[in-house]
């Protein structure tokens, strides 16, 4: 049987890779995506004071640790029965929100950008940063680089540090920000506001104003009518720091919306010995295996994700692009009665929505008379036991569990962790990919790669998270081999 | 005989001749370690055990790569033609480092290293390393023991690659001394010094010097009255113009280290003015209150307000008791400024703080008796005429409250029959453990001055007599023979419960005498309880002051309690008397000159030089945690503010190390015993396993197979 | 032999057969307390388990934890420490600094997996010969029970079968790669770097 | 930045060639080089960036076909986790002049290294059958899995997680999780000037973009002699004084063993040095140096006191080794070596 192996160049870190197995007839048979590395958090955090966990869960990855930080810590408040003061709440809130713009920034400039702003079919060569910057102007890549700049300060403003924040703990905070601080947050925020809508408004331009890529975004070789999952406030808006988990059906039919602590009734996670990673799935529905549709467990927890199980965002500006959202691309409900938009490829569009609503929501944050109060800790009187604590990573529904010993020493952990939501919902999208274009063992090279990229990308995928090793964006290189084994061409390119 | 029949070749390399390659004379190479090793047989103290020839032929063998150039073995390394073995070496084959393999460095460690010395090699590249106090005299497998000596040599060479040139500190001695405590060990340590031509700060803490000898009538054995021979010695002291005597004075600090400490001390108000008193005691006659005295006359006697101790004292200059004193509770008497003739009474006067730069210090500080009432079953302080050896001294005494007069609580009775009860609070396990060396010639005296004061009947209950020293023992017969009765055997108790007849009144000793081998009740009108020597009470503080360590009893540890019993481990700081454990007055008296011996002997030396084990700070590397600031027990190592560092003062250095260990930056390197020199003699010693060959180890578990092909290529 | 007989009886040493497990242990001793004991043991000819190497130390408040660790890396099975006994340190204090880290490095071996009876702290003065032998028979035996650590070699860097050199003359370098650190390179042991 | 020229001869054939390779890392060593913002386009100038699989394109085999030596730097951040990682990062040492360990995994393995305080058996058990894990069968992962199609494979996860020198010869190394930016820089700079000859080569083992001292240096809390008679958790105090050293309150700070050059931010916020720059200068044992600083200066005599002072660290192998556990004198827990599991 021939085997084709399409392998990141991060082969060489041990990164994820791509199998495609032919049937005789050279239809694709099989499609595997492995990943080939683990950490064993769940291990060794175990022993360690709970105290340590959100510095210590930092580390499981280095592109998203505010992500880890928060989850940590709530899951920290939870083992110790404490309810942090207001302002610390605000506090880590508004470090979020900020993380949330320098990380979604990033993503559609960088990363996803670059498929529609400078075009799928363009040479690789182009189809990166630059390539988007040559399209829209170097001014915009300055205010990239100041997105970027502006959010890790104030990342490390709050948090200490601009990668791997120090100052959220049990309880609370360590310390608080000056009005000084204050304000150049709220200016900050103010400026990310504006620089949200500019973004939109490249979007609508470049991507909207150009009917082949409607085409494309529109088209069944990336649509997957799955599950969604998102955090949601007690308004069924989207929130990225607190809420309750709500599911919603491909029928656009609420399955339910649970307490974090509750995660256990709702998912488990589905094990297969060829890879390290485990595939998450609605436990009620089951695990049917890598296939999408109302009777298969498989979900996805993206930014498309949250729009589409939140009735609106929290925000003016941000509910506005919302409605234009739907009202573009799903016009009319589903027959559960909310509108859903299965299109992968809006997800981009989806982000550049919550990169909007984070701004918003920082401003909001940072001119709340509270955020400069000193009262910022809660001593913990009882004794601890057990806690979860779940936060919205910009990569899927993020969920830390912790039991500890009366001395609030870890005896158990549970991770599930955001990338780890798409993993089925990936694999799907390569296989699907695959299918679309490899027959009778004919291989469109470059499109094959284009597609299986993109359909990889616009979940952001961060295996840093997932495997506790896989960091940032993922590379792809394709090796074709003969029935031999032998390499006969390799294709590559970033993503 | 030598180890394994091995016959030893005299003076002549064995094994290991130059290796090959490496030049066989000369300079080394820049860089290049030569080691030579020696392995000594000591006779057959180490040959017997341990296969010394194997030792060196292996060592020349497997450690070649580590350096060694040539490994001789040899009847008696620290016999002359044994140091020869070694100073040729170093001429003829270049060799930069020495291991020698034989006794204990506390034995022969200086030899071996002035050997290295005369050879024109720095000194501390020589280890010995000892194969004979930790091998081959504490083990008997033969195997086992050669095994162990390999690994010991190894960790040796080991260790002397990383060793460095070192140079001994050299500081200057100031020739003032300052001894504190004015007892006859102080006093005469003083003396001898200031005879000497150097100045002596004399410092004590009460009004007079003379210490507890000036409170005894009659001295053992030869029974010379104690104030006949002190008071000239205090006189002496007194107008010595080497001397300057600071009684009624406490020393509160010192700082420094030997040849340049600074010391503080506290002179505290006689609110009488020493320039201007004339010591007729005028005061004394005309003051009104009465104190009783429990310092000097044990409580016995009473005193005046403003007081000279006792009639000799020195100085004369009396001191008011402020607490007891009428003008100081009231604000009215004054009578003794009314009589003062010359002046001298200044109610006004405040404590004063002096300082003083010394050379050496010798403590003298003595000690205190144990207190008679924790033994509760010999009723002391309860009963009336139980009385301490302290109170019987007094009562003794020609110039004592009873003028001599041996008498019961009551001032007049003389006693019939006197008990003495030896050993109290000494050499028992619920006190104190050790014998307090002074008692029974002390007791045998009381029995002595009973009889001829009084002729009553005297008892002495003993365990041991104990009559070690000169004459001791001769006054122990003349004891008997006047008629003492002894009896073995501690007593129970003393009670005045009588019951038999002619018990009622009398207080009733409870023994079991152990020569007879029957209980005893006998009756007596006196008990003297001869009590043991203990350390004051401030022992401790005064230890810490003074950088010295003191036991868990409190008596001060000398450097060596055979070989250097005057001096501590504190370099400068000596000790002398009861300070270090009970001593007769012949015993302090000598140590007294011993001490003051050491000193100037170190006064003549002007500059002394300092082992060069010493811990030093890299300021580049140190971050000012200040971990290290409370690790030094002499203050050697302080924070500059301004650069935000720690320091230290390597003359005030001991050597210990645990700074070294405690700095948390590494900061702090220990010449002598480096972080370098003891992990690379782990290495050596761990280099050789149990049975004599190379100690096995596995490596840390690994993936089973190497990633597959098409990972490799792609 | 020593021409006297043992003033004791001879311990386990020599008793045992061949086959059982002679542990090597490491000593660290205070040179005025338990290295002079050590001695007086040795004067005494008081018989004691070849197993224990003894390492002088000035004082046990020179004790650095390091040494410990690097001896159980270096395949010690067991590592013994002695002083003065608490309040008769010649260092006025400082046997109560070591007994401080005694406490805590045997709490953190303890969590790396090996038997706190791995590290044992025994006070014995000048004067305790024979205690101090008795300790080190104690020790033995308690480590022969609990059999070898057996701790793995570490810092062995497998770089193949690379020649660095020759890839630096490849291509064109200088030969021998980057300059050697300052005061020369001591291939042979790690502590060489410090300082 | 653009994608590579062939990897051999052309335009850039003069340029020093930079390879940025991670193992198994969270990615914060990436995000840190990508975070010297304006100067990243400095780093392209001077270097022809060959490899940079996070950030662009490079092909693996370009690496393989080069010449041995033909890097000139390769910056290695994550550790050795897998037979697969430790294979590559030999492969490029072959490759390059100059090894650097980048980062505190690469270093001294950091949080990941304390998975040898566990089996590896044990460490894969727990992943792979937590509480929310359905695995009725208890499915393991399988170097070499049959599936219906064919043979899948996987690297190998190493028994005992190893850092770069212990696999490979490394030249220099750049401590910190992750390492500032600011020093990042600092130190590319430094190679860069001793590449084109305005600047000395460090020596061999030097440690680039990190003080010889500890972060105390930096740290702009007031410090005063340590006298600690009662070790506190963060959680159990209000809060501290932001005056005074955080030890000093009694909070376990590892600043005073800890290298500097992060510029001591984590005190300055008042939570606590956790050591991710690793040991100061010299230093062979990093835990074994806090451990001795603590218990020097704690106040108790008796071996009942120390202990209840001792308490208040309830994970002493966490606390010392949090970062360095993986390159410590044991390297790992007994029961890494001890019971591989299998």
């Amino acid at each position: 049987m021939e085997r084709i192996t399409i392998d990141p160049v991060t082969r060489l870190e041990g990164h994820g890779k791509i199998e495609i197995f032919l049937d005789p007839d050279g239809e694709v048979a099989n499609a595997y995506f492995q990943i080939p590395e683990l950490r064993g958090f769940e291990r060794f955090c175990v022993g360690r004071p709970v105290e340590e966990m959100p510095t210590l869960t930092n580390r499981i990855c280095g592109v998203c640790p505010e992500a880890h930080h928060m989850a940590s810590a709530k899951a920290a408040d939870a083992v110790y029965h404490v309810d942090p003061p207001r302002t610390a709440k605000l506090l880590r809130e508004l470090l979020y929100s900020a993380f949330y713009v320098t990380d979604h920034t990033t993503h559609f400039y960088a990363l996803g950008g670059p498929d529609f702003i400078v075009g799928p079919d363009a040479p690789p060569a182009e189809r990166n940063i630059l390539g988007v910057l040559a399209k829209v102007g170097m001014e915009v890549g300055g205010q990239v680089i100041q997105a970027r700049k502006q959010g890790h300060n104030v990342i490390e403003m709050i948090g200490g540090r601009k990668i791997h924040p120090a100052t959220a703990v049990p309880g609370g905070m360590t310390h608080g920000i000056t009005e000084e601080q204050r304000a150049e947050i709220e200016r900050i925020g103010r400026w990310s506001i504006e620089f949200a809508q500019f973004s939109l408004g490249i979007f609508d331009k470049m991507v909207l104003g150009n009917d082949a890529y409607k085409e494309m975004i529109l088209s069944d070789g990336y649509t997957h009518r799955t599950y969604y999952m998102g955090l949601v406030d007690p308004n069924n808006k989207g929130n990225f720091y607190d809420g309750r988990v709500s599911i919603m059906s491909p029928d656009g039919e609420r399955v339910g919306t649970y307490a974090p602590a509750e995660y256990r009734d709702w998912i488990a996670e589905h094990v297969e010995p060829w890879t390290y990673l485990k595939f998450p799935y609605l436990k009620k529905v089951g695990w049917k295996g890598l296939v999408d549709g109302a009777d298969s467990g498989v979900y996805c927890a993206t930014p498309l994700s949250r729009l589409n199980v939140a009735e609106g965002m929290a925000t003016p500006l941000a509910q506005a692009a919302y409605e234009r959202f739907y009202d573009t691309l799903a016009p009319k409900p589903e027959s559960g009665g909310k509108r859903l938009v299965h299109h992968r490829l809006a997800t981009h569009w989806a982000r550049l929505i919550e990169l909007l609503y984070a701004a918003e929501h920082m401003v909001e944050l940072a001119t709340d008379p509270e955020i400069t109060s000193p009262n910022i800790r809660t001593v913990p009187t009882e004794k601890p036991t057990e806690g979860v604590g779940t936060v919205e990573a910009p990569r899927g529904t993020l969920t830390h569990h912790y039991w500890t010993d009366e001395r609030g020493v870890l005896t158990a952990v549970n991770l599930l962790v955001g990338t780890t939501n798409n993993y089925a919902p990936m694999a799907m999208s390569i296989k699907k990919a695959a299918q679309s274009l490899i027959h009778k063992g004919v291989v469109v090279h470059q499109g094959l790669l284009n597609r299986v990229e993109m359909a990889f990308r616009l979940y952001d995928p961060c295996f840093g998270c997932a495997t506790h090793s896989f960091p940032g964006e993922m590379p792809l290189q394709v090796a074709i081999r003969n029935s031999d084994g032998e390499v006969i061409e390799v294709l590559s390119q970033n993503c | 005989m030598s180890g394994n029949g091995h016959q030893p070749t005299e003076g002549g390399p064995s094994v290991g001749v130059p290796a090959e390659g490496g030049p066989s004379v000369g300079v080394p190479a820049e860089g290049e370690i030569r080691i030579g090793v020696y392995v000594c047989h000591c006779g057959s103290n180490i040959a017997g055990v341990v296969d010394v020839v194997e030792v060196a032929r292996w060592a020349g063998e497997a450690l070649k790569d580590r350096g060694v150039v040539i490994a001789r073995e040899y009847r008696f390394m620290c016999s002359s033609p044994g140091q020869d073995l070694i100073t040729d070496d170093i001429r003829d084959l270049g060799l930069n480092r020495i291991v020698v393999a034989a006794c204990s460095p506390h034995l022969h460690e200086n030899t071996f290293r002035n050997a290295t010395a005369r050879a024109g090699l720095n000194p501390y590249l020589c280890e010995l390393v000892s194969i004979r106090e930790q091998d081959s005299w504490v083990h008997t497998d033969k195997a086992a023991a050669t095994a162990k000596a390999k690994a010991i040599l190894s960790g040796g060479v080991e260790r002397v690659r990383r060793n460095t040139p070192l140079d001994a500190i050299i500081v200057d001695i100031n020739a003032a001394t300052l001894v504190v405590g004015g007892g006859i060990a102080g006093i005469q340590a003083a003396l001898e010094i200031a005879d000497a031509g150097f100045h002596v700060y004399l410092v004590e803490k009460d009004a007079s010097i003379g210490g507890h000898m000036a409170q005894f009538d009659k001295t053992f054995p030869t029974l010379d009255c104690a104030a006949c021979i002190l008071t000239p010695r205090m006189v002496s002291a007194g107008t010595h113009p080497n001397v300057t005597l600071l009684t009624w004075s406490e020393v509160t600090h010192v700082d420094g280290y030997v040849g340049n400490f600074t010391a503080t001390i506290l002179k505290k108000a006689r609110y009488v003015d020493e320039s201007l008193c004339t010591g007729c005691g005028v005061c004394s006659e005309k003051c009104p209150k009465n104190v009783i005295d429990e310092v000097y006359e044990a409580g016995l006697g009473y005193r005046k307000a403003i007081y000279t101790p006792f009639d000799q004292a020195v100085p004369r200059t009396p001191v008011i008791d402020r607490q007891n004193c009428t003008y100081f509770e009231k604000g009215t008497c004054k009578a003794c400024e009314k009589f003062c003739e010359s002046n001298a009474i200044r109610f006004d006067q405040q404590d004063e703080e002096i300082t003083i730069n010394i050379g050496n210090i010798i403590l003298a500080t003595g000690y205190e008796i144990f207190d008679a009432r924790r033994i509760a079953q010999y009723g002391y302080g309860r009963l009336p005429n139980v009385f301490t050896s302290l109170e019987f001294e007094r009562l003794s005494n020609s110039a004592g409250p009873t003028n001599g007069r041996i008498v019961l609580r009551d001032g007049v009775t003389e006693p019939k029959t006197v008990g003495v009860i030896h050993c109290v609070g000494s050499r028992d396990r619920n006190f104190n453990n050790y014998c307090s060396a002074i008692c029974c010639m002390q007791s045998l005296k009381f029995a002595h001055l009973v009889k001829e004061h009084t002729g009553a009947t005297v008892y002495n209950f003993y365990i041991d007599m104990r009559t070690v020293a000169k004459s001791y023992d001769e006054f122990y017969q003349r004891v008997m023979e006047e008629g003492t009765l002894f009896v073995r055997g501690k007593p129970a108790e003393v009670t005045e419960a009588g019951r038999l007849p002619g018990e009622e009144g009398k207080l009733i000793v409870q023994v079991e005498d152990t020569l007879a081998g029957r209980q005893r009740r006998i009756p007596v009108d006196m008990v003297v309880l001869s009590v043991g020597l203990q350390p004051r009470a401030d022992a401790k503080e005064l230890a810490t002051r003074f950088g010295i360590s003191c036991s868990s009893d409190g008596w001060a540890i000398e450097k060596h309690p055979k070989l250097d019993p005057v001096a501590t481990m504190t370099e400068g700081v000596f000790i002398a008397g009861c300070v270090s454990g009970p001593k007769d007055i012949p015993s302090s008296v000598a140590q007294g000159a011993a001490a003051a011996a050491r000193v100037l002997g170190r006064i003549q030396m002007k500059q002394m030089n300092l082992e060069p084990i010493k811990a030093s700070v890299h300021a580049d590397n140190c971050s000012g945690c200040r971990i290290c600031n409370t690790m030094c027990p002499y203050n050697a190592i302080s924070f500059q503010v301004a650069a935000g560092v720690s320091s230290i003062n390597a003359a005030m250095c001991q050597g210990c190390g645990t700074c070294v260990a405690a700095c948390p930056a590494g900061a702090i390197a220990g010449t002598g015993f480096s972080d370098e020199q003891v992990l690379a003699q782990i290495e050596g010693l761990l280099k050789v396993g149990a049975d004599g060959t190379p100690l096995k180890r596995s490596a840390f578990p690994e993936a089973h197979h190497e990633p597959i092909e098409e990972a490799v290529r792609a | 032999m020593s021409t006297q007989a043992p003033v004791a009886p001879a311990p386990a040493e020599g008793t045992a057969p061949a086959t059982t497990f002679e542990p090597v242990i490491i000593g660290f001793t205070c040179n005025w307390c338990s290295y002079r004991a050590a001695d007086l043991a040795g004067t005494a000819r008081t018989k004691y388990p070849p197993n224990v190497r003894l390492i002088r130390l000035m004082c046990s408040g020179r004790l650095d934890p390091t040494f410990v660790l690097k001896a159980f890396s270096e395949g010690a099975d067991a590592v013994m420490v002695s002083g003065c006994h608490p309040g008769e340190c010649h260092y006025i204090e400082q046997n109560y600094k070591a007994l401080r880290r005694f406490q805590l490095l045997r709490r953190t071996i303890e969590s790396l997996g090996i038997e706190p009876q791995r590290l044992q702290l025994v006070w014995a003065s000048a004067a305790e010969g024979v205690r101090l032998a008795g300790e080190i028979a104690r020790v033995t035996e308690e480590v022969r029970a609990l059999g070898p650590l057996g701790w793995p070699v570490g810092n062995l860097v497998d770089i193949d079968d690379v020649d660095l050199d020759a890839a630096w003359q490849a291509t064109g370098g200088d030969a021998g790669g980057p300059p050697p650190a300052p005061g020369g390179v001591n291939p042979d042991h790690a502590a060489e770097t410090a300082q | 930045m653009s994608p590579t020229a062939g990897s051999t001869g052309g335009a850039n054939a003069t340029k020093p060639k930079l390879a940025i390779f991670g193992a198994a890392s969270c990615g914060g060593c990436d995000v840190a080089i990508v975070n010297i913002h304006e100067h990243i386009v400095d780093v392209a100038n001077a270097f022809e960036i060959v490899l940079w699989p996070t950030v662009m394109d490079g092909k693996y085999s370009d690496i393989e076909t080069m010449a041995d030596g033909e890097i000139t730097i390769t910056l290695v951040s994550g550790s050795m986790r897998t037979d697969e990682t430790v294979h590559l990062s030999k492969l490029l040492r072959r490759k390059s002049k100059f090894m650097v360990a980048f980062g505190s995994c690469a270093s001294e393995g950091c949080i990941p290294g304390l998975a040898n305080l566990s089996s590896r058996k044990q460490i894969i058990d727990t992943a792979f059958s937590t509480t929310s894990t359905d695995n009725p069968d208890g499915i393991r992962p399988i170097w070499e899995c049959e599936v219906p199609e064919g043979i899948l494979h996987l690297p190998e996860f190493e028994p005992v997680l190893r850092t770069l020198d212990q696999v490979v010869e490394v030249d220099y190394t750049i401590p910190g999780c992750p390492p500032e930016s600011n020093q990042i820089w600092a130190a590319l700079e430094a190679v860069v000037k001793a590449l084109n000859g305005t600047g000395p080569l460090p020596p061999k083992g030097s440690v680039l973009g990190a003080g010889d001292s500890t972060v105390c240096d930096e740290c702009a809390r007031k410090r005063d002699v340590k006298k600690i008679n009662r070790f506190v958790r963060i959680q159990q105090v209000a809060g501290f004084d932001p005056e005074i050293c955080l030890l000093e309150q009694g909070l376990p700070c590892n600043g005073p063993a800890t290298r500097n050059g992060c510029g001591a931010l984590c005190p300055a916020v008042s939570a606590p040095c956790i050591g991710c720059y690793g040991a100061a200068e010299g230093v062979i044992d990093y835990g074994a140096r806090l451990m001795s600083a603590y218990a020097s200066v704690v106040e108790a005599t008796t071996p009942e006191e120390i202990d209840k002072v001792l308490d208040g660290i309830p994970d002493p192998v966490g606390q010392f080794y949090r970062f360095s556990l993986a390159n410590s004198l044991l390297r790992s827990g007994r029961s890494a070596w001890q019971n591989d599991g299998e």
